[in-house]
């Protein structure tokens, strides 16, 4: 059984016990301890069941590479599936369910699956479920669904927050192993801004479990002595349990850094995503030991060799009273030599080469350990858990030679560094024959803004395995105790010449149950490339993306193909090193803070008055502003109503002010617009279009001429920055000699539209200096000066066909001069009005709107707005496109008005159907609704549109499509609904 | 062809599976097709295969200078759906749906093709109107797509939040036909169908000129040699500017990263597809049980198959604020592929100016879902001359400013 | 204008770094040619301060002239003074080629101070603001989460921030979170 | 993510203060110039698998546009340069050409 040892534990405080859950069970566990070394302590070996056979699993590694222990985490709002146990401390309280069963992990009704196992091979639902056809949605997909997908769903918003941080540093190290804790120490030296992170709570890596001694001291006293060095160094950031997810381009790497995860106490951000520019990034992440292909190397209580070492050194657990270590290298040997010192069982080590270790066989052997050379396993005995190994040759096809009694078994295939952060953004690859390992290429690095390589390894990550060799690479020169390793031999099958039987129970991928006899098929079938058979496999797919499978696989598809595997050649490594929470990613934008909102000066004040808000871009505008007992429909009529009969408000602050000054400024404006505003008086206001290059109409607004050389442009909403950027790219790149300074100014000030016959009564009320008669300001003209005590700039244009101002004040006088309005307006029946409104009221007087009667495919000939095309000039912006023969067609559909025979509204989006099919057999179409609505003040439904020859067409009666299949009559008319003169808006 | 059943599988299960033949084959070319394909992805196939089932022409190589399938068609999201604003794009779509519908029968090679149905939320005045303009246009199209209420929708999407304060979800345009299919299998599904049509399917040879006499193509240039051909068939999506300047001409396209990525895998949680393109985001479940998680393009042009940060930053930001749950996975993987973004954003089948050579691309975001009907379309072109399906997206179009344009109705890519 | 207000009317959020809109506040854009001594000249006189270098900032600590762009100036000055600045500086250009914008109700001006400021900041802009990098002087446009800002420090070791006035509440709210979250102790 | 260097205030600004604009020195067609000018001058594109000049805006920062040379197929960066300009400056040229000796760009070729 596995148990916790009576002392060893290095990581462990074992005067700080905790208490947590484990399928409702309460366990106990020590700070320090990881879930995964707490469950070995608590004899639980049986961890979950896997992807497709739901095969009882164990843990099998002691770290990131983790592929079996994933567990359904926490309570409500804090609930996470796939939680790795080998990586999360536990703390006090910490609960946690196994996955992917049911009814439960000792009896799981998908286990069945394992009975059919032979007919579910890679990718066999490529070749069944084809007929017939309904099944596949109905029957075959929700079945296999429901057998797939690990961990449970969380249901409860997320109660934890995030967030960001950039960092700024000359070189990243990554890695606080003694390679990088070295490398940090060198760079911190050269006096460079330097940042080392590690993913894990502790440092020294692997050198400290492994007990080296480094010039005379212990790796454990050499580590602390560095770290105390580079915590003394201004110039040095060291920080734990921070994993560096991925490299990016132009030095850009991030950094997922857990802070409360491991604690009891989650009160502040619980991860924190570091946004890091490193000048140079060095990556000491080292390397990760492969397990060994044989039968039943899935079972738990088969763990890598060096994971076994590390739960008695770091955590003071045993996996098994006797383990069997099984290794085609050196290396494992340290674990057979530490169980044996502390006190366990090792009744052999099977070690496939036939010539077997080095020096440190003698050591093992003294202490008594059975030594097996050119041995394999054949076959792992035990169903939830280890109970045996059947022992054969190596090189034979599996006849067994004798069983050796176990239970636990410690495999060690050999290592490979940890390439992956040097790969991420294009870092190249050599296969090194001896080591049989996959070595970072420093001719081929990534490369940077500059060309230049700006990522480099040390260490293991290079591909160094013994510490004198590691620190050399990190720039150090350390005398060490370690003896020269025999080398490894490569063992992809154990046996060598397993037969089929063996290798459809010799597992490549733990997770998503890819077998040797898998690679081989899909090898077979012609999935020849390393990509196909990845994805007909789904080898390296699972939540540990492969770290412990992936090179297993393709040596075993290089046989396979019978290519050299350099030529095969790796997957492709994709950032996250492990997988990052979407939490972190948000950082702090959710909520509240998930975006910016924009609000005029005066947005409590409607806020406060019933606004239905409505965002438009950024801004929030009000919709409409309902009253109680109102329903938004009501409102908006009302609102019109009262426009039309006394005096409305609507906040116009939204729209875009740029001020364009300067010598050139008129010249320059009569390319942007399609109007003459050169000629444009002072004090004068004129209605101005803009087209993009392409000849479509962008934005409109009306255009105000402030002085000689000075225009304020009015633009749409949203419009202000878009078309600020236009005019500025226009002068930066295209006519940067011309004299033209442009501001946009849209913030400055607060804007508000007085519609309705009261309009000016409401005005005089509220007194100052400036003559508002109809003589002294006229129709499209502005005044400026006092209006009570505001500072006001006047406009006196109309949107809504009524008498209107626009009066504009600074943003810091906007929400007084709103209630000053609404309090002096009172007994004039004074009303604000929204964005509805708004519309209708525009609709009703045939005024385009940019957004509904344009969609990015108009032209202003489209919409009969000739007449603001200025003839005289040669060149605006769009004419040139505007002359290509589809645009100059007479067949392009044009605005009209539409009036419904029976009153009733013609639906929003609504086509024209026309005679006949087209030859996709589509329904042939004339034109279409482009604004519709109820209009209250005609008491029936209108619309615009856009017919072909529809400005010839007056007067006959076409059909619109509804949702429903049935048909809408309308009659085409004059855009122009209400106050066809304009008498309204001249009083 | 052994053809794959539930039998075939059943009598390979008791020998080990031993027995199963080759895909596709391997072989080398020849010195000379009736039409070369450049680009094995899924439109380069599917142009193929109809070139052979319907016109009879199979003596065709699909030259692809990596593996087959290891382009778009390989890393994209798998959103199916033809529920397209303008007519000829929603020709084109719903002819390719249509085909999707029989294609695991047609080939032979289950595709997975799962109509689970689509949904694109509307959360602003604006989007409302805007798809409410696309299901009156599908209506005549033929193409049946419905408008959802939130409370409809919220039945269909139990995880969704409609009451999110920013965006509240105010309606859905929704096409039941609408889905995902497995995107390996349908360029493994087409090049196994073209392979047993005596095509070659030659992987590893990449495509390095185009050989032209007086104005018309003769042949192509490539890693493994010159290889002559009648007609030309140029289907690279991101690379079409590369093959268009061997070949001396240019066309409207830009070649931007567009990034994806995949949470863990969790329990069936979400049936339906879901688009939010006010705050740029769409999210599906996979069968293996991740989210599949896709969002907005890179701005620059970029051939590298890495897109920058903020953009899954943006996109995941959206997905939580609609799917509140989404907080608390974790992004297994991300990846990025090269789209190929045309001046309209739709995209070109058409004749070119080399007689002999024909150009599908323009896919852009979106190119997935087309594949059988783009690939049907594209051989009844390059066989006939002539296809109503392909017609409006002639390359001429943007000279005389006749555009297809989708994005206009709050339309979208994917 | 007495009930003129600024876009937060000065709301605080105090702690170990405190958040602190500082109310109405005196902006000016100006635009023009940094070459031509007239411009100069012109800026020294009615600010009685240089032309601040590139990205840099001169003050007097009432009046701060500060480096936007090339051919654009940010002048900070008591909010009473800005239509008189306004008029004196048309009247001293007048003739040459110039812009001259009050903003001053356009923006909203934060002070951002104590002691783990830098990382604050740092939490929302793509900026290095660890002191040996930012120093006092120095201007730095970005942005601050997804909106536009201007960063400028001071001597005492505090910042300002500007940015539009109607993301005034988005802008506050995300550093005063950032502040409440803690420091992340690198600087 | 990339960095590019603003030649106007000297930031290195990061992508997300930029804004990108697509190819650099095109020649604006107009009234006059026949449709396949204005074609080309509209949409056709080089969208070079190699060295491309481009537009960018410093939109978080001054505000300016600049034209920068960028590799598409390695993203190196070769100089970045003000937009007030019909040609990439000799430096920058020299930066490309160590890299690709023979480039020459498509205006001067
Ligand atoms: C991240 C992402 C998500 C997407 N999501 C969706 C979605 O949800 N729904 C949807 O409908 N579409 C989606 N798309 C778009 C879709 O993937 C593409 O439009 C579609 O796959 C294009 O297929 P293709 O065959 O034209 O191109 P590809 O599949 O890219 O095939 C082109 C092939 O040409 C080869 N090639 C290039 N140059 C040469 C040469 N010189 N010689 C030989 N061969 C060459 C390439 O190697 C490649 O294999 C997405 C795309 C991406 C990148
Ligand atoms: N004899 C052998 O076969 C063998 C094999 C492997 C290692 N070793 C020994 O192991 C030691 C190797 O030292 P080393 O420092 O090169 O490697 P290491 O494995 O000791 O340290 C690597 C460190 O990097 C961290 N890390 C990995 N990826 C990370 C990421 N993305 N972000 C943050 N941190 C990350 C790990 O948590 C670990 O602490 C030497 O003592 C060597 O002798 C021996
Ligand atoms: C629909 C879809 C689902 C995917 N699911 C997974 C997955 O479960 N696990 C995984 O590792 N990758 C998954 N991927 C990503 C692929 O591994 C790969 O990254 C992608 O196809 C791009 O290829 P590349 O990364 O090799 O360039 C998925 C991709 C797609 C398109
Ligand atoms: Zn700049």
């Amino acid at each position: 059984m596995s148990t916790r040892l009576a002392n060893s534990g290095r990581l462990i405080d074992r005067s700080k016990p905790v208490e947590f859950k484990f399928n409702g069970k309460r366990f106990k566990g020590y700070e320090g301890d990881t879930l995964a070394s707490a469950l070995f302590a608590n004899d639980q070996m049986m961890v979950g069941r896997s992807f497709k056979y739901h095969r009882p699993r164990g843990v099998v590694a002691s770290g990131a590479e983790e592929p079996n222990a994933l567990f359904n985490m926490g309570e409500g709002g804090r609930f996470e599936p796939n939680q790795r146990a080998t990586t999360q401390e536990v703390f006090d309280g910490l609960t946690i369910r196994s996955q992917n069963h049911w009814p439960s992990l000792e009896f799981d009704i998908g286990a069945v699956n394992q009975l059919f196992a032979r007919w579910l091979p890679a990718g066999f639902y490529y070749k069944m479920f084809i007929h017939p056809r309904p099944f596949w949605k109905h029957v075959y997909e929700p079945f296999i669904r429901q057998s797939a997908g690990l961990g449970q769903v969380p249901q409860e918003k997320d109660v934890d927050t995030y967030e960001h941080f950039y960092y700024f540093c000359d070189v990243l190290v990554v890695g606080g192993g003694i390679a990088g804790l070295a490398a940090a120490l060198k760079e911190g030296q050269a006096g460079k801004k330097v940042l080392l992170l590690e993913q894990t709570a502790d440092f020294g890596g692997r050198a400290v479990v492994d007990g080296v001694e480094i010039d005379g001291k212990s790796a454990e006293a050499w580590v602390q002595d560095t770290l105390a060095a580079l915590n003394a160094m201004p110039n040095v950031t060291v920080r734990n349990r921070n994993m560096a997810s991925g490299v990016y381009d132009h030095g850009y790497v991030l950094g997922y850094e857990r802070l409360t995860d491991h604690l009891s106490d989650k009160s502040g951000p619980r991860h924190r995503l570091w946004r890091i520019r490193a000048g140079h990034i060095i990556t000491a992440t080292g390397a990760i030991e492969r397990p060994l292909s044989f039968a039943g190397n899935d079972i738990p209580g088969v763990l890598l060799a060096a994971a076994v070492r590390d739960y008695v050194v770091n955590w003071g657990v045993s996996v098994g009273d006797r383990t069997v270590v099984v290794t085609n290298n050196d290396d494992a040997y340290r674990t057979a030599i530490v169980l044996k010192n502390a006190g366990l069982a090792v009744p052999a080590i099977i070690d496939a080469r036939a010539s077997g270790a080095g020096p440190i066989a003698a050591e093992a052997e003294k202490l008594g350990i059975r030594v097996l050379k050119g041995k394999a396993i054949a076959k792992v005995k035990g169903k939830t858990r280890v109970t045996g190994v059947k022992v054969c040759l190596q090189a034979g096809e599996g006849s067994v030679i004798e069983e050796i009694a176990c239970d636990c078994v410690a495999m060690s295939g050999g290592w490979s560094p940890v390439v992956h952060l040097w790969s991420h953004c294009g870092g190249k690859l050599n296969w090194d024959e001896d080591l049989a390992m996959f070595r970072p290429d420093p001719s081929r690095a990534p490369t940077g803004a500059d060309g230049q390589a700006f990522v480099s390894t040390v260490g293991s990550a290079s591909g160094y395995l013994s510490t004198a060799d590691v620190l050399k690479d990190a720039g150090l020169e350390v005398a060490t105790n370690e003896v020269a390793a025999a080398p490894l031999e490569p063992v992809w099958l154990m046996p060598q010449g397993a037969g089929p039987k063996l290798r459809m129970k010799a597992w490549l991928d733990y997770q998503n149950d890819v077998k040797v006899s898998d690679v081989q098929l899909a090898a077979r079938e012609g999935y020849e490339s390393v990509e196909h058979t990845k994805r007909y496999t789904t080898l390296g797919m699972a939540t540990d993306q492969g770290k412990l499978s992936n090179i297993n696989g393709l040596a075993i598809l290089s046989k396979s193909l019978d290519a050299s595997i350099p030529n095969v050649g790796t997957t492709t490594f994709r950032p996250p090193y492990t997988p990052i929470s979407m939490g972190a990613i948000t950082g702090a934008a959710r909520d509240e803070l998930f975006q910016p909102i924009h609000k005029t000066p005066m947005f409590d004040w409607h806020d406060a008055n019933g606004a239905d808000w409505e965002p438009v871009g950024h801004w929030r505008r009000t919709y409409a502003y309902v009253r109680n007992g109102e329903s938004v429909h009501d409102a908006v009529n009302r609102e019109i109503l009262n426009v039309r009969e006394n005096v409305g408000t609507l906040d116009a602050s939204t729209l875009g002010k740029i001020i364009v000054k300067g010598p050139d400024a008129g010249k320059f404006l009569d390319m942007l617009y399609t109007n003459m505003m050169s000629t444009l008086g002072v004090g004068k206001c004129r209605y101005g279009l803009m087209c993009n290059e392409n000849g479509f109409l962008s934005d409109d607004g009306v255009v105000v001429r402030l002085a000689e050389d000075t225009w304020l442009c009015h633009t749409t909403t949203g419009g202000a920055d878009r078309i600020h950027g236009w005019m500025e790219d226009w002068l930066q790149c295209e006519w940067w000699d011309w004299k033209v300074y442009t501001a946009n100014v849209t913030e400055q000030f607060a804007q508000i539209a007085v519609a309705g016959p009261k309009a000016r009564q409401l005005l005089e009320k509220l007194g100052g200096n400036m003559d508002l008669s109809k003589e002294g300001f006229p129709f499209m003209t502005y005044v400026e000066g006092k209006l009570g005590e505001f500072d006001a700039r006047i406009f006196r244009i109309s949107f809504s066909g009524e008498l209107s101002y626009e009066v504009s004040v600074p943003a810091s006088q906007g929400a007084a001069l709103w209630a000053a309005l609404q309090e002096a307006g009172k007994d004039l029946g004074v009303m604000p009005y929204g964005t509805e409104a708004m519309h209708i009221l525009r609709a009703e007087k045939g005024f385009i709107m940019i957004g509904d009667e344009t969609d990015g495919t108009i032209i202003p000939q489209d919409l009969n707005l000739q007449w603001a095309i200025s003839k005289k000039k040669e060149d605006y912006l769009g004419k040139r496109a505007q002359e290509r023969s589809f645009m100059a067609s007479p067949d392009r559909w044009k605005l009209v008005g539409l009036e419904t025979l029976d009153g009733s509204v013609i639906p929003d989006g609504s086509y024209v159907p026309a005679p006949g099919y087209n030859p996709n057999g589509q329904r042939n179409v004339q034109g279409r609704v482009t604004s519709t609505y109820y209009s209250p003040t005609l008491k029936r439904g209108i619309a615009m549109g856009i017919v072909k020859h529809g400005p010839d067409r007056m007067g006959e009666v076409i059909e619109f499509n509804r949702e429903d299949g049935t048909m809408v009559k309308a009659k085409i008319v004059d855009p122009v609904f209400y106050d066809k003169d304009g008498e309204k808006q001249n009083v | 062809m052994r053809r794959y059943s539930v039998f075939a599988v059943a009598r390979e299960g008791l020998r080990y599976h031993t027995g199963w033949e080759r895909a596709w084959r391997s072989p080398q070319p020849k010195k000379k097709y009736d039409v070369i394909i450049v680009g094995a992805g899924g439109h380069g196939l599917a142009t193929a295969y109809y070139l052979g089932k319907n016109y009879g022409i199979t003596n065709v190589a699909i030259i692809e200078k990596g593996w087959l399938g290891g382009g778009n068609t390989g890393r994209n999201t798998t959103i199916i759906r033809s529920n397209y604003l303008q007519d000829p794009s929603a020709a084109i779509y719903d002819k390719a749906l249509k085909l999707y519908e029989n294609l695991s029968q047609d080939l032979n090679y289950n595709v997975m093709f799962s109509p689970r149905g689509l949904i694109m939320l509307a959360q602003t005045h604006h989007e409302v109107r805007g798809y409410q303009r696309t299901v009156m246009a599908n209506q005549l199209q033929g193409v049946a797509t419905e408008w959802v209420t939130p409370e409809q929708l919220k039945k269909l999407v139990p995880i969704i939040n409609i009451h999110g304060p920013r965006y509240p979800v105010m309606g859905g345009l929704y096409q039941k036909r609408g889905g995902t299919a497995r995107h390996d299998a349908v360029a493994w599904g087409y090049a196994r169908a073209c392979s047993d049509m005596g095509m070659d399917v030659i992987q590893q040879c990449e495509v390095k000129g185009v050989r032209t006499e007086g104005g018309k193509v003769v042949g192509v240039s490539t890693t493994k040699g010159d290889i002559d051909c009648d007609k030309l068939g140029m289907v690279v999506a991101g690379h079409t500017s590369v093959l268009a300047e061997m070949a001396g001409f240019r066309l409207p396209i830009e070649s931007v990263a567009l990034q994806a990525l995949v949470s863990e895998p969790i329990k069936p949680c979400m049936d339906v597809v879901v688009m939010a393109n006010t705050v740029h985001g769409y999210m599906s479940q996979s069968d293996k049980g991740e989210m599949v998680i896709g969002g907005g393009t890179d701005s620059f042009n970029n051939y590298t198959q890495r897109g920058s940060f903020h953009h899954i930053e943006e996109t995941v930001r959206a997905l939580v604020e609609t799917f509140p749950m989404v907080s608390r996975l974790k992004m297994l993987r991300q990846w990025g592929g090269i789209v190929d973004m045309t001046g309209d954003r739709s995209p070109i089948l058409s004749k070119t100016p080399v007689d002999g050579i024909f150009v599908n691309c323009g896919w852009g975001t979106g190119g997935f879902k087309a594949i059988p009907g783009s690939g049907w379309a594209m051989a009844e072109l390059m066989a006939t001359g002539h296809s109503p399906l392909t017609q409006e997206f002639d390359m001429f179009r943007f000279r005389e400013g006749k555009f297809i344009d989708e994005s206009v109705a709050a339309g979208v890519a994917h | 204008m007495s009930n003129a207000v600024s876009a937060l009317n000065g709301k605080t959020a105090t702690g170990p770094v405190t958040v602190q809109e500082l109310g109405l506040t005196g902006m000016v854009t100006l635009r023009g040619d940094f070459e031509d001594e007239g411009f100069a000249a012109a800026v020294t006189q009615l600010t009685g301060l240089q032309l601040p270098d590139v990205r840099q900032f001169q003050t007097d600590g009432v009046k701060t002239v500060l480096w936007m762009s090339p051919d654009e100036l940010l002048v900070v000055l008591p909010y009473a003074e800005v239509n008189a600045f306004v008029a004196a500086m048309n009247d001293a250009l007048a003739g040459s080629h110039y812009l001259v914008a009050n903003v001053s109700d356009a923006r909203a001006i934060f002070s951002v101070s104590g002691e783990f400021a830098t990382e604050v900041l740092g939490k929302n802009a793509p900026v290095d603001f660890e002191a040996s990098q930012f120093v006092a002087g120095m201007v730095r446009r970005s942005r601050v989460g997804q909106v536009a800002a201007a960063y400028w420090k001071l001597d005492d070791g505090s910042f300002r921030v500007v940015c539009f006035r109607s993301v005034a509440e988005y802008v506050f709210g995300l550093i005063a979170t950032s502040a409440k979250a803690g420091p992340v102790g690198v600087y | 993510m990339l960095i590019l260097h603003c030649p106007y205030c000297g930031v290195n600004a990061e992508e997300t203060e930029l804004a990108a604009g697509g190819e650099a020195h095109l020649k604006r067609a107009t009234v006059g110039d026949s449709d396949e000018a204005f074609e080309s001058y509209l949409f056709m594109r080089e969208n070079k698998k190699g060295v491309h000049l481009e537009r960018w805006r410093h939109a978080y920062g001054c505000g300016k546009w600049f034209l920068a040379a960028r590799d598409t197929a390695t993203l190196e960066v070769f100089g970045t340069y003000p937009a007030q300009t019909t040609e990439p400056p000799a430096d920058v040229t020299e930066n490309i050409r160590a890299k690709y000796p023979d480039w020459s760009w498509k205006e001067t070729a």
